[in-house]
């Protein structure tokens, strides 16, 4: 068990680099001086242009490519994420910044759909060919197929304009910072993604529960005259969860990446809209940072996942 | 051989199969009868019918078939109980399967649960079917696992079914069958997916334990040479239909049934050499969704007559002994 | 009939699977699958192989035409006044050597290409070694099938229309369809109902006759073997445990696990019901076999040995040798042969 | 005697639009006739009435309506016949596409560019359109080498794109030959903008500004589309108290310190409005009144009205301009602070005005007033350590120059100084990037309380503001650019009390909102097609 | 003491009678053909992508209006006889604009889809079946490429090669093919130890014939299910990157663009015509493509039975 958490771990090292490495590539390819997001600008300020010369030099800006590509991933792993173009702030602290507010939607979001996608299913796997079944089913295809913003923006025009009932968006208002006065600002956004995560979440727990329940140990536990909801829930949902929490761990990325557009639409001050506005702006060093740090965030979380995974599953753990 | 050592009897049974909107008539009238202490071995090759029987008898069928009709009678202590009239998973199928009847299924590996430690499958069953606390449970899978000789059996207790070798997984669903001492024991070939070494192990283990404790096996299995060693009954399958049985005796040595016979002769026997004669049956195995019209071996049958294009009559060879085949004296002569 | 001129010559083949352990996967271990075989096959015979699953029969058959790697030992192919060593062979003669041992497979369901006709299948190894034209290989084809007692139009057929007998069959045909010396039938008749085992058993002892082909019959089933069989060689972890005439290694099998092989096997004939031997424990993990003699912590004959007898066989690995020396050898690898 | 006075006149008229109308280069845009029957081709009125839903005017002339600009300019009223006639008089060929740039990201734009598309095509000019991404600037600015041959140094045909700067001059000014990427070199223009940048006589301002618009409007240099306006939205919560409307894009004497709004539930009053900081504040320097926070953190040293002409000294005690325009005399008023207590001194404002010369990113005007000083040359090649121009002596600032900027006053209406003691190590090239504008500290009538950046900013009433304490208790100021783009949502939601924009779609949709009012306010915003007329290898 | 009869017994029933009166008809030898024709709902979605495709190759003959006509006399008039779904903003033909907007946003989505499925494809094939280096070294570069979040990794790609169509499809090619791969290697490491694989080696043909010949058709149906799947998801993600503005430049009509118009709250509460036949086009369209693919998956895959 330690060992193969250890090796999972150690394993991050060379996809890091990797990613890390075409990260790095992506930057120097956009236009743009790199010392100008190396530097704070207060440094910069005073320096003359000799001494910039002579700067460019000691940081190595001169090197070749990949010793450049090691200093600045030298910089990153000391906490030295670089410098916004736009605004001069380390990056390290508009991500800082943003970061509560796309945990708390994603986390929402991804608890949401786990609970709901995992009850649905199930019920839909149980009750398969029945009308509840296949309505769920049809259901949860129109939810993947309508586009999230139409949808986010629908919810808005219904729920805060016409009915009144929720906040138009944003996260906090002044004054009201503690974290239950977010919850109504939380509810819209958190529950759009969270449908529409749903929807894929049900439809691979109906199937994994489909595949579960079509197992021969669901006979044997039969064979033993247990009841039906021990046969169906105890052995046939416990296994058909591990396929899903791997999902779940699939789809992180697409967690992360989901809160971008969603972010937009209920103006969510977090990291996707920070993105968006690096992108729109060509903001590169905080694009590229940003990025960054998802993947690594994806990378970990899957990592997590990996360790629930394997408290589900003896098969892994004692590997 | 009394009428009350009966179990179970069987009479008429048909079971059909609706997979892919099609209708298979996987059954289509089976009668035996099951005894106490004693095997039945149902023998027969893939697709004839012989799994069929073994989960209508517990109503574990799949989804989509049913049984249409026919009986199932269980002689329980407490009288007669029609099992083809329980609803499918309802309570009283449930206080059956288990307690009563019990089955061990091919492929152990599969047939246990690969997330639950073994202990605690093998008394889940009988956790349902007698009072008892968790640490009872527990010493009775130790002690279980101790009789099906599996050793340090209070450690392998906590192990998860992929820890243990086939012949171990084997003897824990043995013991899982086992845990309620059933009645009726039901090995849906038990041994298919094991080396011949370790099918002589999990043989000798179902044939102590069914003296032991008096229980009535129902083997099915698709090798002769099995059916040879371990049978006190044998009923031969073909296409949904038991062509022939009776005891071990009567069969195998007095086949009835061209097709029994066909059976016996295409195979070749260990210790005869390389001068034995094997007589392969001729054709293949019908489409069951294009049956033969009578008899359904008539096609591959060397006697096949034009009478067989009726189905055959059960023909009584002797008071233990039957055969489908209209031409069964026939072949019991030339044998 | 078998004739005393060798074939092929295999001598101390090994073949290892690694296995991966520990933080970096590194290899820890091998999987010694094969370990150390020597075995000569006679031109026009019936080899058969025996031995329980895991014990290496079907990896010895896939190392002879190097579906899976030997890492030691030769293949020694002899071709009249030629050898060939097939692990060691320059690209024109593999290209020579590797139409003359061809393999016939377990499973009729994946041993056949869905996606194509049998014509579909067969034609891309006629057209590699030489048949230029589209009509020269649907004749070829087609008298293929027929010789497998099938109808020549079947060729334009799918997998899926054919029985498992049928594919079974085909699965014959297309071995043979480079027109090869050597075949080895891989658990060929394992997965197929006892009545249509039957009718392929009797058509390879056909095609065998017809062809003067060599057989490698690698099968768990020892009613088969001794059917079929020649010579039959016992597997045991890696190991060949006893190669003897068929006749002789059924009559009087010298290895105890041969014996308790033969014991364990129930007969579909109630005169003849044997003492069994039943065998302790499962095979050993083949990362790490026993030391000495592979099979002593199972070995019935074992625990009646003396002490300093017990120490051999747990000390010193036995070698394959001549146990009778009578006419034709009967090889043992025991220390105390029966 | 009369005809034969005029004859002459009648060829020379002639000859000249002749000569004019002969295309100068390659290039089929140097021909007048063309740019003429671009003009003809459009239909701005339609498009005025439908696409911008009557919130615009139709413009003729680069500057906007008002003494400064001449009547009865030649207007291109749709005439697609003529439009056709001219591309034949020009010899346009067909099959020729023109590549049309613009660098607005809205849909409006795109519609108006498909509008425009449809419009040429029915006259038989083929236009494509596409959107300027990464330097936009350098894209459209770049300036060829040779500024009388070319060839261009920028790829397109056309640009859509506005201009609105604060001073007249401006508009013209930037069509110096050598300044720009689209005319060829041209001593009419040259001459006549040399004269405009240089009088603060009002009378011959005037007569130059007339000729110049005639002469670009006629010759059609840049196609002028539409006039702007901004529209100042209130919620009907907000009571300005006598405050008055303006151009809300620039400071102006609003008197926001007389502002009230309805007491929440607490009876407190708080002003929602946007354009907040999102990453960071944006200086005062480039944008002196586009976002709230310029306008109410910091003060200027002259105040004007709505129409940005200046009225009054603000920080100033008083001020005064000498008749030869040379000289501006400011006196500090006493006891003037920063938002944090200190004093806000003359020596400080010198150090400003220095600072200034060296910001790259900081509004013309208040650049070429700065450089016009005596010596800002000097001190910007380094030749000199401050600039001459500026003398102090107690509170009292005297502004020396060397030459005479009409817009000097407008400068000082909105120019803010910034407190020395934050900004002394800043790097001018860096201005923005400062970690002062993380959290300024002014001179306004509000200083800031909090700010979660890009969450919200809260900023409440300074205590020492020379001009008395504001009456809002806060202005909340939610995160946005100046182009809101969730301004309805919010609007509607209740969550926007002040604030302007550009955007007719808005306009509309606030509008039909019982609970807000919208102001429209002229601005100088001149939206327009510029030709680039140099020849193209 | 008889069972209740439960909604399968009905089935059971009537197939039953069929089958004894013979009237069962004979299943068609393409049983997975058969299979996708019996699923309504995958039927019905592939007329519906059929008929969507057919409409926008052959848009001039399905409307005489072109959908970059501007008549701003006729701006935002509701439907009509003339406009069957109304004027957009600048008197455009909404319906029009829909039927043209189709050419590239399918061409987006199945261009895409495509073009990853050629790249992954073709990499998973060779390289899942060979092994080794090369597979291991695709597989890490797809497993980075895949740990990007999609829409991250879109937006990167757009700020470094900039917004146009080609530029659009190059950029989901690049993020999309991953799956592919890895679908297709998958497919291969399971084929590839098919017995009949084993035949073809053990004859000596070449692993180029072997991989792409033999095997690939084998593993097409899920790629197939992958590659529909694909194109819906990439119709849907240029919606959403036209949402943010960063999708297919403005002046080319997608049902993106058509769609970006709701973001005006006026126009998405008071002119639905201008958005929601292209949001009810984007989403059946998708729904459709889902319906199709959900359908040739259960046709490929022989577990699903039923």
């Amino acid at each position: 068990m330690f060992v193969y958490f250890t090796r999972r771990l150690l394993y991050l090292i060379p996809m890091l680099l990797g990613i890390s490495f075409l990260i790095y590539l992506g930057l120097e390819l956009t236009p743009g001086d790199i010392l100008s997001y190396l530097l704070p600008p207060e440094a910069i300020a005073d320096l003359k242009p000799e001494e910039l010369i002579a700067m460019r030099e000691a940081l190595g800006l001169n090197d070749p490519f990949i010793v450049r590509y090691l200093y600045w991933l030298g910089g990153i792993l000391q906490g030295d994420f670089g410098y916004s173009l736009a605004s001069g702030v380390p990056i390290s602290k508009l991500v800082l910044e943003r970061i509560p507010a796309t945990l708390e939607l994603s986390i929402a979001a991804l608890l949401f759909s786990t609970l709901f996608g995992v009850i649905l299913g199930s019920i839909s796997a149980l009750k398969r060919g029945s009308l509840m079944d296949n309505s769920l089913t049809v259901f949860g295809m129109i939810g993947v197929s309508i586009p999230e913003f139409i949808f986010g923006l629908i919810a808005l025009v219904v729920f805060a304009l016409q009915l009144e009932w929720l906040p138009v968006g944003k996260r906090l208002m002044p004054g009201y910072d503690s974290y239950w006065d977010h919850m109504p600002h939380l509810v819209m956004p958190a529950m759009v993604l969270g449908l529409i995560m749903t929807a894929g979440v049900m439809r691979y727990t109906r199937s994994s529960m489909l595949d579960s329940l079509n197992k021969e140990f669901i006979r044997t536990a039969r064979s033993k005259g247990v009841p039906e909801w021990r046969v169906n829930f105890i052995h046939g949902l416990r296994v058909a969860l591990i396929p899903v929490v791997v999902l779940i761990g699939f789809r992180l990325p697409m967690l992360i990446g989901g809160t971008v557009i969603i972010e937009q639409v209920f103006q969510w001050p977090g990291i996707g809209d920070l993105f968006v506005n690096a992108v729109r702006g060509q903001n590169y060093p905080l694009v590229m940072m940003i990025s960054f740090l998802s993947v690594t965030a994806v990378l970990f979380a899957s990592f997590l996942i990996d360790l629930l995974t394997a408290l589900l599953d003896p098969r892994i753990k004692l590997e | 051989m009394s009428a009350d050592q009966k179990v179970l009897s069987v009479k008429d049974l048909k079971t059909y199969i609706y997979v892919n909107n099609r209708c298979n008539k996987a059954l289509d009238g089976v009668s035996f009868d099951v005894y106490r202490g004693k095997t039945l071995c149902v023998v027969g090759e893939s697709g004839c019918g012989k799994s069929i029987t073994a989960s209508s008898i517990t109503q574990l069928l799949p989804k989509l078939s049913r049984i249409e009709s026919g009986e199932i009678v269980y002689h329980s202590e407490r009288g007669n109980i029609r099992i083809d009239q329980l609803e499918r998973n309802g309570p009283e199928m449930r206080a059956l399967r288990g307690a009563e009847i019990s089955m061990i299924f091919q492929d152990p590996m599969t047939a246990l649960n690969p997330v639950y430690r073994i202990g605690s499958q093998i008394s889940e069953g009988l956790q349902y079917h007698s009072k008892n606390t968790l640490a009872q449970l527990k010493q009775t899978s130790i002690d279980l696992l101790r009789q099906m000789g599996i050793p340090l059996a209070e450690q392998r207790v906590d192990d998860y079914p992929h820890q243990f070798s086939g012949g171990m997984r084997q003897r824990a669903m043995i013991a899982m069958a086992m845990s309620c001492k059933p009645k009726i024991l039901i090995a849906d070939e038990p041994t298919t997916a094991l080396d011949v070494t370790i099918q002589a192990q999990i043989f000798e283990l179902i044939d102590e334990l069914k003296q032991r404790h008096n229980t009535a096996v129902i083997l099915i299995t698709h090798d002769m040479g099995v059916v040879a060693e371990l049978a006190d009954h044998v009923a031969v399958m073909y296409m949904g239909n038991i062509v022939e049985q009776g005891t071990v005796d009567d069969v195998l040595r007095h086949p009835a049934h061209p097709y029994t016979e066909a059976l016996l002769k295409s195979i070749p026997i260990l210790g005869k050499g390389k001068q034995q004669q094997i007589t392969p049956i001729q054709g293949s195995t019908p489409d069951p969704y294009q049956r033969p019209k009578g008899c359904q071996f008539e096609p591959r049958c060397p006697y096949a007559t034009e009478r067989c294009q009726t189905f055959p009559d059960s023909q009584s060879i002797s008071a233990t002994h039957d055969a489908l085949c209209w031409h069964s004296e026939k072949v019991l002569s030339h044998a | 009939m078998p004739s005393q001129e060798k074939i092929l010559h295999i001598n101390g083949l090994k073949t290892y699977f690694p296995v991966r352990k520990g933080l970096l996967r590194t290899v820890a271990a091998h999987v010694k699958a094969v370990d150390g075989v020597d075995l000569e096959i006679y031109r026009g015979e019936t080899l058969g192989l025996v031995g329980e699953s895991g014990c290496g029969k079907t990896t010895l058959g896939k190392s002879i035409i190097q579906l899976v790697g030997a890492v030691g030992g030769q293949i020694l192919y002899h071709e009249g006044e030629q050898t060939f060593d097939l692990l060691n062979l320059s690209p024109e003669e593999f290209k020579h050597i590797r139409q003359k041992i061809q393999i016939v497979f377990q499973d009729p369901h994946s041993s056949l290409n869905p996606a194509f006709t049998v014509f579909g299948s067969l034609q891309d190894p006629l057209k590699l070694y030489g048949v230029k034209t589209k009509a020269e290989r649907r004749k070829i084809i087609g008298d293929l099938l027929e010789a497998v007692n099938m109808r020549r139009e079947q060729m334009d057929n799918y997998p899926h229309e054919f029985s498992g007998g049928q594919r079974q069959r085909i699965g014959i045909a297309r071995a043979l369809c480079v027109n090869p010396e050597i075949v080895i039938c891989d658990e060929a008749v394992s997965a197929l109902d006892v009545s249509i085992q039957a009718q392929v058993l009797q058509l390879l002892q056909e095609i065998k006759e017809a062809r003067g082909l060599t057989y490698i019959f690698i099968t768990h089933d020892l009613s088969v073997v001794e059917y079929i069989s020649d010579r039959v060689a016992v597997m045991y972890l890696g190991k060949i445990v006893e190669l003897a005439e068929s006749e002789a290694l059924y009559r009087t099998p010298r290895h105890p696990y041969t014996q308790a092989l033969l014991s364990a096997i129930p007969i579909a004939d109630l005169d003849r019901k044997s003492d069994r031997i039943v065998l302790e424990g499962d095979v050993p993990n083949p990362v790490s076999p026993p030391s000495g003699c592979a099979f002593h912590p199972r070995c019935p004959k074992f625990k009646s040995l003396s002490e300093p007898e017990k120490q051999r066989c747990m000390g010193e690995s036995p070698q394959l040798s001549d146990a009778t020396q009578l006419t034709q050898p009967h090889l043992v690898s025991c220390h105390y042969p029966n | 005697m009369k005809i034969r006075f005029l004859l002459p006149l009648v060829v020379t008229l002639c000859f000249a639009t002749q000569l004019l109308a002969m295309p100068k280069n390659s290039n089929p845009l140097s021909d007048s006739r063309v740019r003429q029957a671009i003009a003809y081709a459009i239909d701005m009125d339609t498009i005025q009435e439908t696409l911008l839903e009557g919130k615009a005017i139709v413009a003729d002339s680069h500057i906007p309506n008002g003494p400064f600009k001449k009547p009865g300019l030649p207007k291109y009223s749709y005439d697609p016949d003529k439009a056709r006639q001219l591309l034949k008089e020009a010899n346009w060929n067909s099959s020729q596409e023109l590549d049309m740039v613009y660098y607005y990201s809205d849909q409006l734009t795109v519609d108006l560019m498909t509008a425009i598309q449809a419009y040429l095509s029915d006259v038989g000019v083929k236009m494509n359109f596409r959107k300027l991404e990464g330097d936009v600037g350098a894209q459209l600015w770049t300036a060829p080498k040779d500024p009388q041959n070319g060839p261009s140094a920028v790829k397109w045909d056309l640009a859509y794109g506005a201009h609105g700067p604060l001073a007249l001059q401006e508009y013209f000014s930037r069509y110096k030959t050598g300044d720009m990427s689209i005319s060829p070199a041209d001593a009419k223009v040259d001459s006549m903008i040399d004269v405009l940048t240089s009088t603060a006589d009002i009378a011959a301002q005037k007569k130059i500004f007339f000729e110049m618009e005639d002469y670009m409007q006629t010759e059609l240099f840049t196609l002028p589309l539409y006039y702007q306006q901004a529209f100042i939205y209130e919620s009907n919560k907000l009571n300005r108290n006598g405050g008055i409307y303006g151009n809300p894009q620039y400071n102006y004497d609003w008197d926001v310190t007389k502002w009230t709004v309805e007491p929440d539930a607490n009876g407190k009053m708080v002003m929602n409005t946007n354009t907040g900081p999102m990453e960071f504040f944006e200086h005062p320097w480039f944008n002196p009144g586009l976002f709230i926070t310029n306008k109410v953190l910091f003060d200027r040293l002259i105040s004007c009205d709505g129409g940005l002409a200046p009225t009054r000294p603000k920080m100033a005690k008083y001020y005064n301009l000498s008749k030869d325009a040379k000289t501006l005399t400011f006196e500090l008023k006493n006891g003037l602070q920063w938002h944090d207590g200190s004093a806000i001194t003359a020596e400080e404002i010198k150090w400003n005005i220095e600072l200034a010369l060296k910001v790259p990113n900081i509004m013309p005007i208040f650049k070429t007033t700065f450089s016009y000083l005596e010596g800002a040359e000097a001190f910007m090649n380094g030749s000199a350590s401050s600039v001459s121009g500026i003398a102090i002596s107690g509170n009292k600032i005297t502004l020396s120059f060397a030459q005479v900027d009409p817009n000097v006053l407008l400068t000082f209406t909105q120019w803010a100084p910034l407190p020395r003691k934050y900004l002394e190590d800043v790097d001018p090239a860096k201005f923005q990037q400062h970690p002062f504008w993380q959290n300024p500290v002014g001179s306004g009538p509000y200083k800031v309380q909090e700010v979660k950046m890009n969450d919200y900013l809260i900023m409440v009433p300074f205590e020492n503001f020379h001009e008395g304490v504001a009456r809002i208790d806060e202005i909340v100021a939610y995160p946005s650019k100046d182009n809101d783009a969730n301004l309805v949502k919010n609007a509607s939601a209740g969550s926007l009390d002040y604030g302007f924009t550009k955007n007719v779609a808005d306009v509309k949709a606030l509008e039909e909102m019982d609970h807000m009012r919208v102001i429209p306010a002229d601005i100088p915003y001149t939206r327009m097609v510029w030709f680039n007329k140099y020849a193209k290898n | 003491m008889t069972r209740r009869p439960t909604r399968l017994d009905k089935k059971f029933d009537l197939l039953r009678e069929k089958t004894e009166q013979g009237t069962l008809k004979a299943p068609s030898s393409n049983r997975a053909l058969n299979k996708l024709a019996s699923n309504k709902l995958a039927v019905l979605g592939l007329a519906f992508v059929t008929i969507m495709i057919l409409a926008s190759v052959f848009a001039p003959l399905v409307t005489q209006y072109d959908p970059q006509k501007v008549d701003l006399r006729m701006m935002l008039k509701p439907p009509s006889a003339d406009h069957i779904l109304g004027t957009d903003k600048i008197g455009r033909d909404v319906f029009a604009r829909i039927i043209y907007g189709g050419q590239i946003s399918i061409l987006v989505g199945l261009g895409s889809a495509l073009g990853a499925a050629l790249i992954g494809v073709s990499i998973g094939a060779y390289t899942g079946y060979k092994g080794g280096w090369w597979d291991s070294t695709f597989l890490r570069i797809s497993e980075v490429v895949m740990s990007f979040p999609q829409i991250i990794l879109v937006l990167m790609l757009v700020t470094i090669l900039g917004q146009s169509l080609m530029n659009l499809i190059i950029i989901f090619t690049l993020t999309g093919w991953g799956s592919l791969y890895r679908l297709t290697r998958a497919q291969m490491l399971s084929l590839r130890e098919e017995e009949y694989v084993q035949a073809l080696r053990a004859f000596g043909l070449n692993t180029f014939t072997i991989c792409f010949k033999h095997i690939l058709p084998n593993a097409l149906g899920p790629i197939m299910v992958n590659i529909t799947l694909s194109t819906a998801m990439f119709i849907l993600q240029e919606a959403g990157l036209s949402f943010l503005g960063l999708g297919v430049p403005l002046n080319i009509p997608t049902w993106g663009n058509i769609l970006n118009v709701a973001q005006d709250l006026r126009i998405l509460q008071n002119y639905w015509w201008v958005w929601l036949p292209s949001a009810v086009t984007i989403s059946l369209f998708v729904l459709a493509i889902n319906f199709v693919g959900d359908g040739l998956r259960d046709t490929t895959d022989p577990t699903m039975q039923g």
